[in-house]
């Protein structure tokens, strides 16, 4: 890529792909409005603890689409993020029932974590 | 008139907080990391700043995508550290160097910037875990902090080029301010990095490394790079690295590398740092 | 590609708008100074535009204290009536061109701009007072609406310079959108008044009816004059003004005024207007 | 005034003076901030009925300055603008038991309502 290439990156992020690489452009910005918003209000603790006591009555609080229910529900990061899920918003979720980034990260590839952490992030595998 | 210590350039990971929260410094995924910085706590301790003016991005904590500022600066006098979802981190909340921010928002504003001037905002890890990366973890921040907002989560993001006029005027500002501080610039974020999509997990350890060699002395490269470039080369996420031309533009021509660190993954993230001092500073102090 | 049908100028008194609530428009304190926009909403329904992008600043109903934009940029689909403490005034609510908003964001961002990006945001009197004065009270605004905010309130305001520069940006903005939509645009705020202080109602008639008679033909003149020049000239919050050379950069150098009016006191302002056509387009329509 | 004068109007209004004209700037920003805050509030219909139910409740809400608090008690318009209110906040006071525009701008002056209308915007004497 040469640096007199113009750059084109802008809010319409599909226009100039990056191979595997989703930008968090105007129209994932759009469709995951929703369930973004959701994701942080659980920035409070008390939104937190009534999320935890009930999660269906919590995001009924939200205008989920019923795949993005479904999707925060079944913890599906790589769902939640095909349906405009920011990975800085959606990581609160997983402030509830703790999990790794890097578990996130290997659902995103449709892989185990333990190949993930290996084979992308070059560690050394652990349970040979 | 102020001074211009130098310039730094440090990842912001989240994990590294939670590792310190945990106390994990010496297991070894953590301790070369974290053993790296030791020259650059010492560094820092000897120059004895006393302004820390710190260019991050939020990461959906303080500002929701409702209304999303390209550029923000904060002119608090005090800030919190803010709940990202896990508590808030016990770690003290921030002094602002108040009077240099206002000076800077006026500077901004008659230098064809457009901020978002913040009176009231709490922080994030982008600007927690450098502050402890190089401060440690002391009953108060021995600096007082200048927090300057970049949006690299939305679309468009703004590009390196406009990152570099930032540091231009960062500049001007520090040599028009009357007061006779030592300050010191951070640049966060990076290094390479990519939290979605089927390239997540994607490192570019030569890239990483590269930037870390170069950004002293060929910053001009990474400048007139497209903001493509750097989504490719360092990740979606790795693409934050343009807030450190804001530091580096800051900084005379001529800089010499003090040190650097690298050291990958931190958690998901290839992550270290560079120390930069202007020539012109290193040649006076060993005359 | 999109076609810059015109510029207008505009004041955008509240009064004006409770005027208009109150059936007020024939009284003898309000009938000449609405009287004098009866051509004005004849040109604009035969000219029968698009988009109408308006440049205004919010009046501490928006936005509070704690976060100022210096400059923000509306992107949603649609912009509800702010209650700004006399209760939700009973006009309909704005649609927004979206799709051109977002153009204008990228371009703004690329083009070294640094907008707050406002995806749901609700609009006051600065907007609402310009659409009816053009538009009258139709059931639905005949209009889509690019609404730009600009800090006016809170020090420091933008330079006139950088007004001129935001609107030559649009004018770039609006040359490269694919769409074949006409647009016009609108410059609000004004003219003389000052609401605070003992030189309150602070009126400078002289001052505004030269502005009108040369906002058109020189309006380089307004373009290089400081901030305090517009202070002294048209009161503290009579500079407002500068948003009307936004408007005044995006059309051509050579612009025809095609018409203006003037009325003072509206409430404590100079009120008025003036509609610009580029020279080119009218050159055009005549041969 | 010339053009080529440097342009130095920022947060600090005070050092460029223009004569009897406040300018809204860091300083007075902060002085009256919380005072401007409680009237953004009043843009809410409910704050707007607590207000009016019992002022003097209403305003322990928020954390003004005894000085402040007289003021807005006694309507006292050029005090708030000298304690720091902006008129677009304390405007939205004058929403509860309503007063044109003109008699704050003529409090701000100190005169009557009738003599700002008439010798500052140059309206009609009505009641000669
Ligand atoms: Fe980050
Ligand atoms: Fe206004």
């Amino acid at each position: 890529m040469s640096a007199s290439k113009p750059d084109t990156l802008a809010s319409d992020g599909a226009k100039t792909p990056i191979p595997d690489t989703p930008l968090f452009d105007r129209a994932g910005s759009h469709r995951g409005y929703e369930m973004n918003k959701m994701a942080m209000s659980l920035v409070s603790a008390a939104n937190r603890e009534a999320f935890a006591a009930d999660e269906e009555a919590y995001l009924d609080r939200y205008k989920l689409s019923p795949e993005q229910r479904a999707a925060v529900l079944a913890r599906d990061w790589q769902e939640m993020v095909r349906l405009g899920g920011n990975i800085f918003y959606i990581l609160k979720i997983s402030a509830l029932d703790p999990m790794p980034v890097t578990a996130i990260g290997a659902a995103q590839v449709g892989m185990e974590h333990e190949d993930f952490l290996v084979e992308r992030l070059g560690k050394e595998r652990k349970n040979g | 008139m102020a001074e211009l210590i130098g310039g730094c350039g440090t990842s912001h990971v989240p994990s590294i907080g939670i590792a310190l929260d945990r106390g994990l410094q010496d297991t070894p995924d953590w301790k070369p990391f974290f053993d790296g910085y030791i020259p650059a706590k010492q560094w820092i301790a000897e120059q004895k700043p006393d302004i820390a003016i710190v260019i991050f991005n939020d990461h959906g904590n303080a500002f929701f995508l409702d209304r999303v500022p390209t550029l923000a600066l904060g002119v608090a006098e005090e800030y919190q550290i803010i709940d990202e979802g896990w508590g808030k981190r016990d770690i003290p909340s921030f002094k602002g160097a108040a009077d240099f921010s206002w000076h800077l928002a006026d500077a901004m504003v008659e230098g064809h910037f457009d901020p978002l001037i913040c009176r009231e905002i709490e922080l994030d890890h982008g600007i927690q875990v450098p502050m402890e990366l190089f401060f440690g973890r002391p009953e108060e921040w021995p600096v007082k902090i200048v927090p300057i907002f970049v949006n690299t989560v939305q679309y468009p993001i703004p590009t390196p080029q406009r990152m570099w006029e930032l540091g231009q005027l960062l500049r001007k500002a520090i040599e028009s301010w009357a007061g006779e501080e030592r300050i010191v610039v951070f640049g966060t974020g990076g290094l390479t990095h990519q939290l979605q999509g089927a390239r997540a997990g994607f490192m570019n350890r030569e890239a990483d490394k590269a930037w870390l060699a170069e950004i002293g002395p060929n910053p001009e490269k990474y400048r007139d790079w497209t903001r493509e470039q750097f989504v490719e080369t360092f990740g979606s996420e790795g693409a934050e690295l343009i807030m450190w031309l804001v530091m580096r533009a800051a900084m005379d021509a001529d800089v010499r590398t003090v040190m650097s660190h690298y050291y990958a993954p931190a958690s998901m993230t290839g992550a270290g740092m560079v120390v930069l001092e202007n020539e012109a500073l290193a040649t006076e102090e060993a005359a």
